[in-house]
């Protein structure tokens, strides 16, 4: 087994449970009980892509991100590295929200309007909003709104909408930078993400191929151990998490907010992947993904099916 | 001065008649074929360009990741497939329409400040102060201005672009401009050209080597750029050029269509530096023997 | 010295009034000319001569207007020389005058046609005319990189007299010539000096060269260049060894007490 | 050849007495304050830079969104907090080893390529058509070789850098070598010196100008691409430098963060101008006349 | 022509035999000199004269190494030239020989140095001889492009001269002096050579000069340049306007009958 453990996070409130096995060496901790002596090395990436390069270059022992490229990697791996998601650590809403006072539902975008999201037709944000979009307009509308959308990451699509100076009118994204464009009076919300798919969702989930998986039995179980830890301190005291995550990320949010972002009910902090096979369905549909999952356990490893995902 | 060795004035006086030149006719080395082909230079850097491809090929072989790393066959028929289905010369048009405006305007914007360097002091000051500082800023750094200035799409690309070739190219030719034989300026000086006849016919010849050299690190970052640009400022979907094709490829690890793409920047790449820069070195530079 | 004035008749063309002409670099300051005096006139054949490094190009530079002395003044038509311009042609004592991206047609069509002074016709007859003065009919359309030294410069003297200028300055254009070429090309530059009356400002090491073109000789002193004597030549003075010989002693005299002995 | 000009005839011959070098002394030019203060490239460039300044604080002002475009003021006062609380300059530090490294790697692999095309005539061939090749493609590009050959980390990183660092170094060292006069090769060939030496003692002194807009492009590219680098590659939690804090500030909207990054960037790039390339110019291309 | 053979005692140490020596450009292919023999000797004075273009310095290149004859073979010692060397220095005519990262001392120490030849102390005072035998001790320090065309020749002159090679090339050294330095700076050669006994192969376009330098003359013809003559000189030879009118009259006759006549 592995001594040192190389987990990837990126930025945001969503990876809360990840920041405190960092600060609180929870991993190590379980570890030790296990009899194992690992170090973990924290990585942060900006972005998917370069992340899923480091996996399979074997640079990388887990990754962390959407339910997209998780899917993604399911599914070009399933020949060779088969990688799969060794669980989810939370299940968040996606928030598109717009200046344009006369759009109240997304039927009412026109040409000049412009909708930012991270990366159009591949992130999560575009799959929401391709299946909005096609309940909206019916079947085979998918791509309806596709048009319209522009990539942007989430701070500079904020930057876009709040400025007022850009043809930007909508940007879809994730909190904190959503809740935070919402406390200005001029946005409100157009499409929430738990509204197109029925209920909450993951998002994001920590994977890793099947090799590591299989020469890694302990670790793996000290990890999800671990991360059960840290989500049930979530629970019990968001207000020690927040702070503890402002510090660690010299957030500009003051714990309060921290902690009310945390304690949101829509904010649900679990290891269950929640809608995995809604997401599968119609990427596969739309043909991003070549591989239809029979069910969500054909994403995750066995560690996990023990829990009630879909 | 004395004659002082023996021999020397027993040597006799000498005297020869002589051809005219009509009568000698022109004198060839004969060349044997081997060494005329590998003076063929098309010939050298095919043998080179098969070489590459074919350790290409071999590595990714031996790495057997194609995820990461698809061998040069892989990269060749995603190449064919995307280029026989459209996507890639769309793709291509929409990038090169934007690269070569933001090359031609980085190009002018070049010529003007390196023109005002030329005339007055606080000119030159000026070209070498906003170099310094501007040359080392990434694209990013100019994204709110860009947004603020031209708003999303192919507008803000094209000045983030003009930002990556004016330097370069304008440090270049200042530098070119600067180290042009007084002499020559002098000359120019003295048939009382006006400055932008001077730039025209005796600068921008006698600092041929360097505006080249210039044009072409220009076009690299411009491409380099362009890449880098279409992730960071938006693309709409559908209108994204070469970069947004590889980026979109990248996300679902379609990595042949990915190598697919920069295979199509090194064609490029080739194509204008064997056609373009080569014959415009030949035509000038070397013709007029400046360089070797 | 500078107050000496010599009888003159009309005013000259050029007049150089007690001019110091220095070059400034980081490391050093050089005062190439101190003080000179001198004046040409209309259709004067003027020689400068003086020992190598005494300031002859640098004196040439500044008529041409390309340095501005530190001291004195540079009269042309009784107006202040401020700028370069073609009505003073310049043959430069450097074998990279010539361009090296225009052919040997090509640049001594230059100046013509930059300056508009010529039609393209005439031009190009001229043009014409100075190629074969200059025997390169069949490097016409060579590049000056496959000439050799003495050709470059036999482009660069034909560049210059083709444009038929108010003054023609000349700094050493005959020096890399071998004999025949050069007493050819002297021949070349008396013939244009007997259609057009040009007046030239001509720089030489050969005294010889100096009596057989000049109708003036300026003789300088070491550097830093000081007149040390102004003499008029005669209708026979090639044939005067006296004379040559007088310039020699004056030269090369360090102090002018032998040229006085002359005189 | 007879005078036939009257008066010329009658213009006497005069001599004069001429004074000793030692005698003349040191002639000097008065120069006004003004124009003195004027003369210094420093002082100049001081006025450039203020008025930069203060155009940037206007105009920011005018906009007034400080989420797109902090006045200057702004990043000046978070450049100082961060200054003062130690994170920019251990984030700079963390930049500037990343940056020297792959800089110095890129300037001796580019030396390296560039003598091997002085040599061979395959060398040159290599040369032009791997920079035709790889000098347009971008950093990301590298990034799958990067992780098999060297991992996550400053390694992958230094070897991007080299990539940015070494084609437009090489493209100008070659350019300028072959520029060299044939007058001074055959000097130097004369002198029987060997490759290195005529490297070292003609072909670089001559090619200096050329090399110097090299290294300066160079050095403006590698920073370009480390800040890029940065983000495509990942770091390990707490280290990071000078593009991680800039990635990270705009993460949380800190843009006045952001931009005293930025401002950093520009400060470093006056620096290494003004005191390494400006004094190298001064020292040795404008001391020997090779750049007016 | 070239199986005419001269009668010539011991080992020549450079023997010309039928080299044709040619510039191919993309333009034009250039034969610049065509079959020309000729051997020099040990400690000769050797002088090429002919007209401007007919391939003299191409000669003397091709000596240095620098070109490849077309056809022929050029023998150095009894082996082929290949490649340049410190054996053979070169005088270019080019005024932009001298390096212009380094001043006038340093120009003059390079070879000494680079090659090895002279160790550091004896090389700064050969330096320093030099220095004060081109007079430019105040300009020692001073870099090229600050120096006029003059100083510049003279400083690759000590350059060459200081180095006491084998064979010292010479190409037109003296065109750009002035008559009283070009004296000096002829004699000074002619001391170098008494002391060092060094060869010689000097180009000039002056047949004054030639007979001054040399002790055999090689007199060639217009491009593409033939060997018209081989001239020997005697002791008093420089008194000899007979000389002097011969080779005036071989080198500018169109055939050799005017200089048969003379022999
Ligand atoms: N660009 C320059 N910078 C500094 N000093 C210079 C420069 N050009 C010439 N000089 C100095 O000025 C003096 C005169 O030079 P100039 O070229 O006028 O001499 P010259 O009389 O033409 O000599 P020559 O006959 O050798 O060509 C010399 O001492 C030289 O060192
Ligand atoms: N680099 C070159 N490329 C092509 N042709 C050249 C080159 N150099 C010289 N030539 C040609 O070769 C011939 C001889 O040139 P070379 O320089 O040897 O003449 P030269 O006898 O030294 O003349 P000069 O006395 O004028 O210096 C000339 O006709 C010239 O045009
Ligand atoms: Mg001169
Ligand atoms: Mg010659």
């Amino acid at each position: 087994e592995t001594n040192t453990l190389r987990i990837a996070k990126q930025f945001g409130i969503s990876y809360l449970p990840l920041v405190l096995l960092e600060e609180q060496k929870l991993i190590e901790k379980h570890a030790k009980e296990l009899g194992l002596d690992v170090s973990v090395e924290w990585l942060r990436f900006t972005g998917g892509s370069g992340m899923n390069e480091a996996i399979l270059s074997g640079n990388l022992d887990f990754a962390s991100g959407g339910v997209g490229p998780l899917l993604t990697i399911w599914g070009k791996t399933q020949s060779n590295f088969k990688v799969k998601g060794v669980t989810s650590f939370n299940a968040m809403p996606l928030f598109l929200n717009t200046t344009n006072p006369n759009v109240k539902t997304i039927k009412d975008f026109t040409e000049k309007d412009k909708i930012a999201l991270p990366a159009v037709k591949s992130s999560i944000q575009a799959v929401t909003l391709q299946i909005a979009a096609e309940k909206a307009f019916g079947k085979g509308q998918a791509n309806k709104l596709d048009s319209i959308t522009i990539s942007l990451g989430h701070p500079d699509g904020q930057a876009a909408l709040l400025s007022g100076r850009s043809e930007v009118t909508a940007h879809f994204t994730a909190a904190p930078f959503a809740y935070d464009e919402l406390a200005d009076p001029r946005v409100h919300k157009v499409l929430d993400s738990y509204e197109v798919l029925g209920g909450p969702h993951t998002f994001n989930s920590l994977w890793a191929t099947t090799k590591f998986h299989d020469e890694n039995p302990k670790v793996i179980k000290a990890f999800l151990a671990a991360l059960e830890e840290a989500i049930a301190f979530i629970k019990a005291d968001p207000a020690k998490a927040a702070e503890i995550w402002v510090k660690a990320e010299k957030s500009k949010l003051t714990p309060e907010q921290a902690a009310a972002l945390i304690t949101k009910p829509e904010n649900e902090w679990t290891l269950t992947p929640k809608k995995i096979v809604d997401y599968a369905d119609f990427m596969y549909s739309t043909g991003a993904i070549s591989a239809k999952p029979t069910s969500w356990k054909d994403v995750f490893f066995e560690d996990i099916h023990h829990l009630p995902g879909s | 001065m004395p004659e002082t060795l023996a021999d020397a004035a027993r040597r006799q006086d000498v005297f020869f008649e002589t051809q005219s030149a009509e009568a000698i006719g022109p004198i060839e080395k004969r060349v044997s074929f081997a060494s005329r082909a590998w003076g063929n230079g098309a010939f050298r850097k095919t043998l080179i360009l098969i070489a590459l491809a074919v350790v290409w090929e071999l590595y990714a072989r031996h790495l057997n990741n194609d995820l990461l790393f698809p061998t040069f066959i892989q990269t060749l028929t995603a190449f064919f497939n995307e280029m026989a289905d459209g996507t890639l010369p769309r793709r291509v048009w929409v990038s090169l329409k934007v690269l070569l405006t933001g090359y031609g305007i980085g190009i002018l914007i070049a010529a003007f400040i390196t023109v005002l360097a030329l005339v007055t002091r606080i000119g030159e000051d000026l070209l070498e102060t906003l170099t310094a500082m501007f040359n080392p800023l990434p694209a990013i750094a100019l994204l709110p201005l860009a947004l603020i200035w031209f708003g999303l799409g192919a507008q803000s690309i094209v000045f983030v672009l003009v930002h990556s070739v004016l330097w370069p190219v304008a440090l270049n030719a200042n530098s070119g401009f600067k180290s042009v034989s007084p002499t020559l300026r002098m000359v120019g000086r003295n048939y009382g050209l006006g400055l932008l006849a001077t730039v025209r016919q005796i600068l921008i010849p006698a600092a041929l080597p360097s505006l080249i050299t210039g044009l072409k690190v220009g076009w690299a970052f411009a491409w380099r750029t362009l890449i880098a640009a279409e992730l960071v400022f938006g693309v709409s979907s559908g209108s994204g050029g070469l970069g947004w094709f590889i980026f979109e490829n990248k996300n679902q690890l379609e990595i042949a269509n990915v190598f697919a793409g920069l295979f199509t920047v090194i064609l490029i790449g080739l194509a204008v530096e064997g056609l373009i820069f080569r014959t415009l070195e030949e035509r000038t530079v070397r013709r007029w023997g400046m360089q070797s | 010295m500078s107050d000496v004035r010599r009888p003159t008749e009309g005013a000259p063309l050029l007049s150089l009034k007690a001019v110091t002409l220095q070059y400034k670099t980081r490391d050093s300051l050089v005062t190439a000319t101190y003080r000179v005096d001198f004046q040409v006139f209309k259709s004067d054949r003027y020689i400068l001569l003086g020992p190598s490094g005494c300031g002859k190009s640098t004196i040439l530079k500044a008529v041409g207007g390309f340095i501005r002395p530190t001291e004195g003044q540079i009269l042309l038509n009784g107006k202040r020389i401020t700028r370069p311009g073609p009505d003073r042609m310049m043959v430069f004592q450097e074998f990279d005058q010539l361009a090296p991206w225009k052919t040997v047609r090509e640049n001594i069509l230059f100046p013509m046609r930059a300056t508009g002074k010529f039609s393209r016709a005439e031009a190009q007859e001229r043009t014409d005319h100075y190629i074969e003065k200059i025997q390169l009919e069949k490097f016409a359309d060579a590049y000056p990189h496959t000439l050799s030294g003495g050709m470059k410069q036999r482009v660069a003297i034909a560049r210059g007299m083709a444009m038929e200028p108010d003054i023609l300055l000349m700094d050493e254009p005959f020096a890399a010539l071998d004999a025949l070429t050069r007493d050819r090309m002297q021949d070349e530059l008396l013939r244009l000096w007997e259609d057009t009356r040009v007046t030239l400002l001509f720089v030489t090491h050969s005294i010889s060269e100096a009596i057989k073109i000049g109708n003036r000789i300026l003789l300088l002193s070491a550097l830093p260049g000081q007149v040390k004597a102004e003499i008029g030549t005669r209708d026979n003075s090639f044939l005067d060894a006296g004379l040559q010989a007088m310039i020699h002693d004056i030269l090369f005299s360090d102090t002018a007490t032998a040229a006085a002995a002359h005189a």
